[in-house]
Formats: C-alpha cells, structure tokens, sequence
C-alpha cells in the first residue's frame, strides 16, 4: 500500500473540506462534518467558524467531541446561547452559510429521510426523526449532504421527506418559499452527486478510479452524468496528514 | 423560605400517575437521578417530553413508567439508535409525537412566554405536519403568506438540573444552556436539582448568570452528580463509555431489566449510585479547571 | 480579520442618509458618542427607532438628522417631558410611529429571529392598534380567538455599546440588556463600541456571557465613556445631574443649540467630550468595584 | 405640628403599601411605587420581590434609584434578563402578581391615558406615551394606580386608552380576554376608590379628615360611596420613620 492509500470515510472527509470556504459559518454535527470543518480550517479556510445545533459558536475543542454537546466544545468557545437563540437567531435569520446533512435515504431531487422505514404510523423501522435537520436544509444558505454510496440510500424517490432538496425539480423547492438555497452537493466514497438546474442530482465527479457504471449500479434511478464531469484530486499527503494526526488520531471516525 | 428538600420527597410531592413530564437538558445537565427515582417510585402512564429522550427516557420506557413520549430525535446521541423506545414504538405499545428540534423547542417558548403558539419559517418538510395536527398554518398579515404554527407545551412538571442554586430556587447555568430556562418557565411545577446549593450572595454576585428565579421553583434538591452518564460543565465529564455500553446493555429487555436492577432498584438513591460507579469512573470524570474572568458590576 | 476602526470612520461608512437606525440600551448603555458623531457628520431624514428616544434622540431630532421616530415610551427617563422630540411631534416637524414597549421589543424579536412577525397576547387596550397599522391580527387556529401581531423591524443600521469586545466584534455584555443583543441581530449592519477591546481569551474564557458574534458585525470601534449621560455598568455611574440639567437645557431651541455646539460641533470626538467633563465629574461617576463569582467550565 | 403630622405624598405611599402582600411578585418603576413595595419589604411584606420592566429581579439598591434603569437596582439583584424576557416569562406568562400604574387621566372604569391629550394624530399635549403599562395593566393579576386626586386627572372618560381598567364596565374586560384581574384600588391623597361588581370606580376609604365631597369636588363622574366607606388608619410612626430615615432620607421623592 502507498503513502497515499486512504480509506473512504478519508476520501468524503477531504472532499467535502473542500467545498467549504474561508468565512463560512457551519452548522455542524459531530463526526465527518466536523472532521470536514476542521480539515478546511486547517487548509484553505482559517477563517471558516462552527455552529452546533447546542448553541456553541466558535468551539475549539481539545479533544475530539463524541457528541454535540460534548463539554470540550464549550469550554474556550466564543459564545454559547439557548437551543431556541440558535436555531432563530443564528439559522432562521439567515447566519448560517452551510448546513451538512445525511440521513438513512436521499432521493433523486435531494431530499432526505431520516424518519421512518414504511408506513409512518405503522413503522417497519423507526429512524431518529428530525433533530435539526428540518430546518438546517431549508433555511441554511447551502447544504452539504455526505453519506456512503449504497443503493438502499439513494431510492428515487424517499419514504418520508424529513428535510427538503428540491421536491418533485423545478420550482417546487423556491414556491415553498424556505429561505435557504437547497444542496450543493452530495459527497459519497464513490464521487459528487450535485444538483442540475431542475435540482435533479446528477453524477458531477467521479473519485479516482471510480467509474460511472460502478455509481450508476449503486443508484436507485438512472443517473445523468454532467457534460462536465471531472475527477476528484486524490486526497493529498497533508490533507491525509492533518486528518490522521492531528484530528482523529485515535481512529475514532475514519 | 427555603424550598431545600430530599430529591425523593420532591417527586412525591410534585409528581403524579399521568403527568406531562418535561426532563430537561440538551445532552447537558440531563437529570438522571430524577429519572432513576421516578422509577423507583412506580410512577406510570406518564407523557414523557424532550427535544432527545436520551437514555434517562429509554431507562423510564423499559421501566414501565411511560404511555407516550414527545420528541424531535431519537437517538442514542453519538452512538445510534435508542433501543428501548424505539421497539416500543415499532410494537404499537407506546404512543408518539414528533417534531423537529426547532418545532419542539418553540412549543416550550410559547409556553414559558404565556403565548398560545409560536409562528416559524417554512421548512418545506410537510410530511411531519401531516402526520402531527398540532403543526397548523396562520395567514401572515403583512404578505398574505402562510407560516407555520406550533402551539405551547406546558409541562405539569419540569425537572432541571443547574451547577448551583440557593435554597430559594434561584439558579446559575452555563455551558450548554439547551431549553433549562424555558422549560422552567413553562411548566406548572419545577423541580430543581442542583450539583451545588449556595448562598443567596454568590448568585446575586452574578445576576446576569440566574437564568431560573426561584419564584418559578417549587422544590430545591441538592443532588451533586444528578447528571451522570450525561454531565454537568465544570463538575464532571460526560460518560461517553456508558453511552457506548448502553448500546449493548438495552438491545434486550433482560438486559435492561438487569441494569435497572442493579442500578436503580436497589441503590436507595444517588449518593450510592455515585459510589457504587468507583473511583475508577470517578478520576474519568473529573473535569479540570479552567475559570471564567470574571466582571465588575460596580459599587454604587 | 479585526474589525476595529475609528467610531468617525465607521459611522462615515456604514450611517447614511434617510436609514433606519436603532440607537440601543434600555437606560443602560445609549451610544451617546455615535449620536454626537452622527450629528457631527450632518447625517440627515433618518428615521430613529428606540423603545425610549431618551436625550440621545432629542438632540439628533434637535440638530436636524431626523425625519421620523418609532418609540414606546417618548419621555425623560425619571425626569419628565422629552422637550424637543415632544415639541416637534407637537408642531407636526416630525413623523411618529408609536408602540407599547412590548410590541416594539416583539418587532426586534421577529426581525432578529428572522420571523415575519411576533404574537402577543391581547391587551385590549385597541386605541394605539387603531392608529398604527402595524398593529394587526391573526386567528389563533387551536382556539379561533385573535391574537395581536406586530410586524419585524429590521433596522439598516444597529449600534450598540458593550462592555468588552474583541477586535472581531464578539462582545460581552452584563447589566441591564434591554434590547442590546435583538438589535444587533436584527439590523443589517452593525456598530459596535466598546468600553474595552480585549483579548479573544478574554471572551473565550467565558463564553456564556458573549450575547454579540462577531459574525454579525461590521464594525467594532474603541469608545470609552461612550454611554455618558448614561452609563455602562461596572465602569462609570448615570449622570443623573445631567438628565436633570438637560431638562432646563431643552426649554427652548436656542439653549440645545447652545449645548450642541459647545459640546458636539466643536469638539472632535469622545475623547475630547470626556476630558472637558472635568474632573469632579469624572469622580462623581466612579463605578466601584462588585465582582462575579467566577464560574469553572472545566478543562476536557 | 404634632410628630405624625405627614404629607400627601407620604399618605398615598403609606396606603399603597399596605395594599401589598407577602410573597407578591411586583412590576415597579421608580419612584412613588418602589417607595410603596420598599416600605411593605420592611413592615408586612419581607418576602415581596420587585420586578423592574429593565428586566431586574430583586434588586437590593444601595441608593434610592432615580431611574427605572439605575446602575444600583443590578448590583446585588437576583437575576438580569433581556427586555423581551422580561414582558414573556415573566409579565405575560402570568409570573406578576402586582402592577402599579400611573397616568395622566384616570377615568370612572379604572381605564389610563398616558398617551395624547386631544387628538391623536393632532395632539393638543403630547404624553410619553405607553412604555410598559399597556402590558401591565392587562397582564398582571392585579394592579394599583397611585395618584393626587385632581379633577382634570379624573374624568369621566379618557381621551386615549393607553392601557385599560375595566373599559366601559360590565363585563366588556373579560371579554377582551386579558389574563390580568384590572386594577383593584386608586390610593390617592383623598382616599381610596375600588371597582363595584360593574367596575365602576366607587370610594371605599377616606383618608382621615377628608370628606366625601372634596373627593367628589376633585372627581370628573358623580362619584358613589361604598356602603362599607371607611376611614384609613393614619401612617403610624413606624411608618413614617422607615419613609423618613431609610429609605428616602434626602426627600427625593417625599
């Protein structure tokens, strides 16, 4: 194996750290988004500054957090406010830049769920339900949604719509008039799904050595393939460096 | 005059078979001594409530003490699934209602301000809505548009743990503040656990720290590491091994009923759930130090 | 990157004519300096939002900056009459807009949360209702009775004095907060001065007392004193002398313009207003020294 | 001048106090009414907690405030919340057990206007208008008015409805659906008037040596007398030494 090896969960962490941008404000959750986060502020985002739906702004944790409302992310934060300040304050008034999501099903326009398996009275698998995502998907300016590539995650259509993409494509997102602009990108272990003008997911980028085929097999609907579909840079020997070192040296997450 | 009584005496007193109970916390400061004595006194058929039940709500489901929980995410937070409530549901033995964090919390913000509900953008999400009436529309007077509505939850009992308290209720909260103050003011009745009890002076040193007034407080109770396997900021740690052992321990029934056993039904209270953890778990959990500047309000 | 500029420089950049400008502090903390600055500069047909105008609004309303108030309580705090504010309103000079201090604290509420507008519950008190349009209803869908709404206000312009900040606008603030953090994140553009500008440490130390981010300011400016006649809490009284005097100073136009150019136009900036108030006022408006209890976030 | 000889102002913060419970929760200003709830502190009332609209609870103020946002009344006081916290947890979620109110006319229903002598938009004597009594008057369970009784302050009906007594009587206060109970007594210089079963303003207490007639002299509606009209017990020395020497030993405000 070279120095360059990396594993998948490495692979969408480096990915995504790169969509982000200096001065971004994040609403992130623990594990890859905040990995994602800390990679870019480490990279080309000094400026980038975390939101956990707990209230904490600013957090510079000493350890890695295992939940988002670890102490460590308090301690040495900038602010710290109530649940209700920061999802009216900060997300509904229009704060927040990125918000990441993921969920047990993302569909051919975006949306997601995270609520239920089957019928939502008559449950064939309860999932967690909403937390913040609701609201993160409709009223961040954008959204990142990072999840393995399976399948049984991208049906074509969702169960239960816990948190909006784009509808049914079109204008069905902006004539519900939620205030954010909807998923930029969807990051996989297999490249970038990322959304075509009428918000379908299209296969954007493939990682290297990657083929369409091999995403087109683990895609509940015929994908389309961007006129201009690229591949991905391979992570690179800082990038794999800062993550392996300095960020999650106990291999907690990838 | 004092309100300072035993924690066991509190949830005699405050209460009852069928209570709406909120158990306050967001991941912080969550009140498990509470919980643990809520099941050790047999209390039933109650309506359970939280943004995230957490373990302490999965521990009450399993112990029988719940006809209905009301949640926005129900999950293990960082592990994964919440066994015990989520098989109750999946079985059709436990009834639910759903929101999404924001939802919920502005169900509490109505009700702690006194207001019938409380107004929020869309989301676009209807599904939720169509299952759960108690989301509605109201015309926004000023564009002709809809805006989504969810009406006020007022708890017949809030418990919520702080760092310290004077006997009177009056409370100091930092760290994650999550909806401690609100569920406080929403409720009927309030149950305070405090990890430290104080004199009067040392809150009124910092006024602009009291987010809960003792007039809204109707028991004190002075119970220092309440909180664990959640934590309390500046006291101890989060148990982030005993979420992780949850995990297993809840994937049957059995083997909760044996943790509630060993744990809850025969411990008499939190000072002998505390000891029995070990000093091992202790020197885990211990927080450190690292003390905020403090302010000059001035002599005047 | 520091936002830290001169107060002269950031109201030349970010204060123009005919804006929508919320001057904070309930009592506590008024911006003074940025008003005399405001003044200074000529800024004209501004509209002036403020729960209570209090001095400050009377002597821009006096030097002509103003076209029009927005306020809920139109008097001299503890003193009496707001002359000059009162007069032109009288005279029909000026513009008004007018609210209970509830409805104009909701009207922040909406705009900082992003909300449309903000209920309240009935007062049946309709007359104010019936001469603002503002004032509107919507039908409470759990009950079908109406409940008041009042419209978001979201200011062009917010300034808002603090006790300590960093050079990236992160502020803490203790005392009296009346409106302090909804202006900031209501308005679009934000001024902030502070009393001290100190190390993110500082702030960091204490996160739970930063009620502003940097993120929603635009420009952080190091004014000491800035509050006088008011006060900033923890580091100079309230000029109660002065409250008293400027209702013998506002009797009559000639006497404000008397004070205006002694006090404003012809001096340079706050620093030069501090040292002419002399040294007996500079005593008489020592603070003292009442600390905060220090409170332990731990180290994790 | 005999030792309990005593002034108009003292009489009516003598009788205002007495009013006060122990344990009410009160919504003061500055003033005449904090004199009342300071003074019921250290007679009748120890546990009575004052609420300031600035957002103070419990204040133990050094010095006489001169402002409802005094430095003084926040050093040492229980707790400091924002403006809006203030009006919703406390005031309108029913937290307040007592509202004192003043005004520039206070009419035969109880009803205040502080707001407009003549006109609105043409107004003849512009009044400072609402601050917070629009809320207090209809949110706290009750409310007190103190006021010298003047005939140009009383008239039959107010101009202006800045905040509201019991409107036009019956029950037209109910029916608006407000929390609070209205105002349950007027102290004045004259005496003491409390809403009938109509919530028409009748005199219930005379102060001593006053006659019914001066009171209806200094009254804008014939005015009724309670059947059960009563003398109020003169200030006692305890009274008046607390006034005197504690708590405003500089005669601010009496």
């Amino acid at each position: 194996m070279s120095e360059l090896a990396y594993n998948p969960t490495e692979l969408m962490i480096i990915n995504a750290a790169r969509l982000l941008r200096d001065q971004d404000v994040v609403f992130v959750g623990v594990g890859i988004p905040n990995l994602a986060c800390n990679l870019a502020m480490r990279t080309h985002a000094p400026n980038l500054q975390m939101i956990y739906e707990a209230g904490v702004i600013g957090a510079q944790p000493s350890r890695l957090p295992l939940s988002i409302g670890d102490p460590s992310l308090v301690t040495g934060s900038l602010a710290v406010c109530s649940m209700y300040d920061v999802f009216t304050l900060y997300l509904q008034r229009g704060n927040v830049d990125v918000g990441f999501l993921g969920g047990a099903q993302i569909d051919q326009y975006g949306n997601i769920n995270a609520t239920v398996i089957g019928e939502y009275h008559n449950p064939k698998v309860r999932l967690p339900g909403s937390g913040g995502s609701m609201e993160i998907a409709a009223w961040a300016n954008r959204c990142y949604i990072i999840t393995p590539h399976q399948k049984r995650r991208f049906p074509a259509r969702v169960d239960f719509h816990t948190s909006i993409g784009y509808l049914s494509g079109g204008d069905a997102r902006k004539k519900t008039g939620v205030r954010g602009g909807g998923p930029e990108a969807v990051v996989t272990n297999l490249g970038l799904l990322q959304p075509d003008q009428t918000g379908e997911l299209v296969l954007t980028a493939l990682h290297p050595g990657v083929s369409f085929e091999q995403v087109q097999e683990n895609t509940g609907w015929p994908l389309k393939q961007s006129g201009e579909c690229t591949v991905t840079l391979p992570p690179n020997a800082e990038e794999l460096r800062i993550l392996r070192e300095e960020l999650d040296p106990q291999k907690i997450y990838i | 005059m004092t309100k300072l009584i035993p924690l066991k005496e509190a949830i005699q007193t405050y209460v009852h078979d069928g209570d709406l109970l909120y158990a306050s916390g967001f991941t912080h400061l969550i009140p498990f001594a509470a919980g643990h004595e809520i099941i050790r006194q047999g209390i039933k058929n109650l309506v359970l409530a939280r943004a995230t039940p957490d373990i302490i709500y999965d521990q009450m489901v399993a112990a029988g003490c719940a006809r209905k929980v009301i949640f926005s995410y129900m999950g293990n937070p960082g592990v994964g699934s919440l066994r015990r409530v989520r098989e109750a549901i999946e079985a059709g033995q436990l009834e639910w209602e759903e929101y999404s964090h924001f939802s919920m919390i502005s169900r509490l913000q109505a009700g702690a301000s006194g207001l019938p509900f409380m107004p929020m953008k869309q989301t676009g999400a209807t599904d939720l809505a169509s299952n759960n009436p108690n989301y509605q529309t109201v015309c926004d007077p000023y564009t002709g548009e809809d805006v989504v509505v969810v009406p006020a939850l007022v708890p017949d009992v809030a418990i919520v743990h702080v760092q310290r308290a004077d006997a009177y209720g009056n409370a100091h909260v930092w760290g994650i503040l999550g909806e401690q103050q609100l569920a406080a003011f929403a409720a009927k009745t309030v149950i305070l656990t405090a990890e430290e009890i104080v004199d009067e002076a040392v809150i009124r040193s910092d006024p602009n720290r009291t987010l809960i007034p003792g007039m809204v407080v109707n028991a004190v109770c002075h119970v220092p590491f309440c909180a664990h396997p959640s934590y309390t900021q500046g006291y101890h740690d989060r148990d982030n091994a005993f979420y992780l052992a949850w995990d297993e321990i809840s994937k049957t029934a059995e083997g909760v009923q044996a943790y509630l056993d060993e744990w809850v039904y025969s411990l008499p209270d939190r000072g002998a759930y505390w000891e029995k953890l070990g000093s091992e778990v202790h020197q885990r959990l211990q927080s450190g130090e690292c003390w905020s500047e403090p302010v000059n309000y001035g002599d005047y």
